[in-house]
């Protein structure tokens, strides 16, 4: 486990509810992998208590940087925005297992919605460096939630949905999903229904997929187990497994989503 | 270097600095972090004679200064503890201290008596006050005489050194100590957490799936001093302080309210090296002021 | 713009937001800075029969997110409350509540009588969980058959309405909540202080002249919204939730957690326009989620 | 009564444990008097949860400026440190009463100790602009806590204690007290042991003196009865006054000091 004393680069507001975060943090960023997320400290203080765990954006271990997209949530990261750059704030992290990827995948399919596009990035890079056709879907509220689109559409196809038809198709991305896919892995992070919506087709579609779950943290170091998630065994029995430290992603097929 | 050893429940300790049940895990997690035997002893998560799969989650909540929790005694049952955890630990020299919770007065009797003859086994801590199980836990705790009653079937089927963790959502815990002190009860340990709430106004809802769940962390601190004072006044045992410990100075004043040795627990969570950097702080704090043995200033404010 | 406008004991209060006995004198400071009229009512510093000096320095003591207390009731005595404070707080379209407390059953007999034909009081609030003074107070509070008779005592005495104050130091809220209504409570206000403690390392001595004392602030809402939420399932009489509400969400989540009204006590001191932005903060979001009277949403959680 | 967000102009270590704030704060500077003080809140979350009592260093209503002198004790003063040039918090103030002066005054002493001796520089100001005659006594631990000793002397014939007889007369400031005083008033502030000394000792002397006392507060504003300090009246009979509204500054004599 890395505990880090991260300084702050740079943070800005890149829409109406989100901010980037770039982060120096050699040590983490040399250890991270797509996927994985870091536990990170708001104040110095005992107030707010928890740190909060965002996922990585995007990696630089050769600058020792890393990038986070948050959104504006409650009071953690309300504070997060009063950060200059030149601050310095406690990470732990990486933390999790990060996506899996197979080297012989030739076809992807990411499905991201809201704060959920953010790990999403690193992972189409990822994924791009080793050749693997990728197709993109992205999904918001509305077009002021959509990050990372130009990033993205230098890799991939892009198609996006909000639900206000301020941009791409008007309704739930998930309208998206193609009716005859024929990916080698479905990567799919945003809201539980989103991501229950991928899973259950992906199975449909006799497709593998994995999801990347949230779940509120007391230590997000795997010790407290609070952050639990119900996975279904072969067999059928159901265990809770912690997001945190045999997460936060999952075989689709196997997470019990609870609405 | 001042002398930090204390004694409790007859084990001795290298130092005071023990680590909270359910916050700790079995210590895996902090053996990367810092090694383990740098710690006065280590407490583990709440074991239970099945495997038990806790609550429904959201199972954490953040509130001003700390934390609602409603786990529920997720643990792995006492079978897997000793054949997995308890030799990972027996590798540290410090104390292993197993906390147990059960459904009846009989668990509490099996599982005591499972453990008995367990190698690498210190002191059992006894759970009569978890505020996260549906039948028992915190209702043991908060009557004088099923508590006597708990502690004496624990003693019976067992050895070992008993620590009885109180429940702090009392009206007398002066009471409920000295019962558990008349039981049997070679150490008391409290607080555990203080039951709690808190809703989301947008869903209209409470945070937690369980609706109520313990708070822990520094809110509850000033609570936890009082309890650990009243009853520093009352008992003869050793008493382990705990409750919003986060620096060698909140340390201190358990000390001095009268606990001989005190615990960390959501600490862990805001700064995963609370543990030995509190011992650290404690062994400071002595030198500097000139204090030579730790147990000089035990229950100092009663002097 | 939303009925904010809510009714307790019988008294209709324009706005659910009351400010906490003890933490608002007798509103002359905050008249320099607001309309007293914004607020639903008042509730005045605890007053007794007779002047009381209160306890000895110090008397406060901060904690994490919170703060502890043993003022002790120091309070000028009925007679001036009545001669010098009432009249002032009348020229204000606000309810005036009464907080009133005693050593002993007879006292509150005495104080109740003597407030009852007097004008411009809304209520009495009746403390019997004060945790600072020694003879009386908190035990009044933790015991349902000395709550009880309490109750009973002031509802003989006069015939204004009668809000008791709970204690939360008890094992069993409900209980106590229970008890006084049957005795005649026409609505039930929680939580006062939790019994805490606080030590200076240095001095090795209690930071309290009264060595223990009442927590309050942030740190107390969790426990405070839980009780709250017990009672609201148990009781027919309007409650009263108060214990570290800071902003209107959290006045927001008594409300839901049942509560009909709420005071604001220690944020007075971190904010001392608490009061107004909170019944502002109301307003807003109950037109921004369409709720057209906050009636609708009392004890939403339980529905 | 004023609350404020006042602007931090200037915040900088003067000695090794005092640090010199400045502050912008047009309407509490255009308002206060020698001897008030502000109530400072550290932080704009809710712990620390109190704010900080500070007396008034320095006035300037023309300039909208108000000067603190404050050492380092604990949380709160520790995070004060932290706080730059261009930061905000929220002030009450002035609060209290302030030092009482008289027209007709000619002549008088000043003693101060520690943190005690910010509130005495602004009153020398005001006195030696009434062309009082002053002596001024200052006492700390060492010449490591003597802070505005060079502002004194340009108004006044300045005598310095320090325990360790770093700087001045090494003992108590008390020892300094004159055997035959001839003032008009005595004006003390510091611990209380020291200011219970010199009210003593004034007394005996058949002089006027004022005090300036310290007490926990919880409001700041009158209204807890948190930091109330005991007053004896002509009658004898003992009541209790609040520090933050009725003080701080009270007439020696009538102050019932614990010790
Ligand atoms: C593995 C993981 C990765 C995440 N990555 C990102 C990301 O890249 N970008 C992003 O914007 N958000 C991300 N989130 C969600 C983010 O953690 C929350 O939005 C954030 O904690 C809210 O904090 P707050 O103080 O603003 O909200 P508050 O509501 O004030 O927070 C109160 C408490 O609830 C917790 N909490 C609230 N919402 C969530 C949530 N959705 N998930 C987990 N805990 C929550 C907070 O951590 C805190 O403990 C991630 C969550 C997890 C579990
Ligand atoms: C009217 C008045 C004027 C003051 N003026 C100055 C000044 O000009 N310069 C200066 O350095 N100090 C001054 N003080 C003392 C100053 O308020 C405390 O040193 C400061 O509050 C300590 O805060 P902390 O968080 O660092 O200490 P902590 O010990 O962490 O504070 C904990 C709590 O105790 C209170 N507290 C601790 N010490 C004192 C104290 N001596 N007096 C009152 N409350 C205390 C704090 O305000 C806080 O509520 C003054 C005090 C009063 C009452
Ligand atoms: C997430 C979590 C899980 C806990 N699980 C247990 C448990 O299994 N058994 C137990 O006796 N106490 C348990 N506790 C209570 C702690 O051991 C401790 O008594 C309490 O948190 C107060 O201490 P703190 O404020 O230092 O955290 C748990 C606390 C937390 C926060
Ligand atoms: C300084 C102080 C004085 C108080 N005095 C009284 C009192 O006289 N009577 C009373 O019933 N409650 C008294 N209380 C309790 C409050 O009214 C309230 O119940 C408690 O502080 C919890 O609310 P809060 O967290 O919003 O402060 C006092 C609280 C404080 C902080
Ligand atoms: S957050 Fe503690 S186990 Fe995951
Ligand atoms: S601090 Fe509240 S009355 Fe003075």
């Amino acid at each position: 486990m890395n505990l880090e004393k991260a300084k702050v680069l740079d943070n800005q507001k890149i829409l109406p509810n989100y901010w980037q975060l770039d982060l120096y943090a050699p040590k983490a960023a040399s250890l991270a992998q797509a996927g994985q997320f870091i536990m990170l400290q708001t104040t110095p203080y005992a107030e707010p208590f928890l740190k909060r765990p965002m996922s990585l954006n995007r990696i630089n271990p050769e600058e020792g940087t890393l990038r986070i997209i948050y959104q504006i949530v409650g009071k953690g990261t309300q504070i997060l925005t009063t950060i200059p750059a030149g601050g310095e704030m406690d990470i732990i992290g990486p933390q999790g297992n990060g996506w899996m990827i197979q080297k012989d995948y030739r076809k992807a399919l990411l499905v991201g919605g809201g704060a959920g596009i953010a790990p999403l990035l690193q992972l189409a890079i990822n994924l791009a460096e080793k050749e693997i056709k990728l197709d993109i879907l992205l999904g918001a509220a509305d077009r002021d939630a959509i990050f990372n689109h130009q990033e993205f559409l230098q890799m991939a196809s892009v198609s996006v949905a909000t639900m206000d038809g301020s941009r791409g198709h008007k309704g739930f991305v998930t309208d998206l999903l193609p009716q005859t896919p024929d990916y080698d892995m479905i990567y799919t992070c945003g809201p539980n229904p989103l991501m229950e919506k991928v899973a259950l087709w992906a199975g449909q579609k006799g497709q593998a997929c994995q999801v990347s779950l949230e779940e509120r943290m007391g230590c997000g170091i795997g010790t407290c187990m609070g952050c639990v998630c119900k996975i279904k065994s072969k067999d059928g029995s159901i265990a809770y497994k912690r997001v945190c430290k045999d997460g936060p992603v999952f075989d689709g097929e196997e997470v019990v989503f609870n609405g | 270097m001042a002398d930090l050893s204390v004694c409790v429940a007859g084990v001795d300790l290298k130092n005071p600095v023990l680590t909270a049940s359910g916050t700790f895990g079995y210590g895996r997690e902090f053996a990367e972090l810092y090694d383990l035997s740098l710690l006065g002893g280590i407490v583990v998560k709440g074991t239970t004679l099945e495997p038990r799969l806790g609550n429904e989650t959201p199972r954490i909540a953040e509130t001003p200064c700390g934390l609602l929790n409603s786990v529920g005694l997720q643990n792995p049952g006492v079978e897997k503890v000793i054949a997995e955890e308890i030799p990972f630990l027996r590798q540290f020299d410090t104390a292993v201290i197993i906390n147990i919770a059960g459904h009846c007065l009989e668990d509490y009797g099996k599982i005591a008596s499972r453990l008995d003859k367990v190698e690498g086994i210190a002191a059992l801590e006894v759970n009569i006050s978890c505020p996260n199980v549906k039948s028992g836990g915190m209702a043991f705790g908060t009557d004088p005489k099923v508590a006597a009653g708990i502690t004496a079937c624990v003693r019976q089927n067992c050895s070992l050194p008993i620590i009885i963790k109180l429940s702090p959502n009392v009206t007398n815990i002066v009471e409920i100590a000295l019962a558990v002190e008349e039981a049997g009860a070679d150490a008391i340990s409290l607080i555990n957490t203080l039951l709690g709430m808190a809703i989301d106004i947008e869903k209209k809802k409470p945070i937690l799936a369980n609706t109520v769940g313990g708070l822990s962390g520094p809110a509850v601190k000033p609570v936890a001093l009082r309890m650990v004072w009243q009853i520093a006044k009352a008992v003869h045992v050793p008493i382990v302080g705990l409750g919003g410990i986060l620096t060698a100075s909140d340390a201190l004043e358990f000390i001095m309210a009268g606990a001989s040795a005190i615990q960390i627990g959501s600490a862990n969570f805001f700064n995963p090296m609370a543990g030995p950097q509190i011992v650290e702080g404690i062994h400071e704090w002595l030198d500097q002021h000139g204090v030579k043995d730790i147990k000089e200033i035990i229950g100092a404010v009663n002097q």
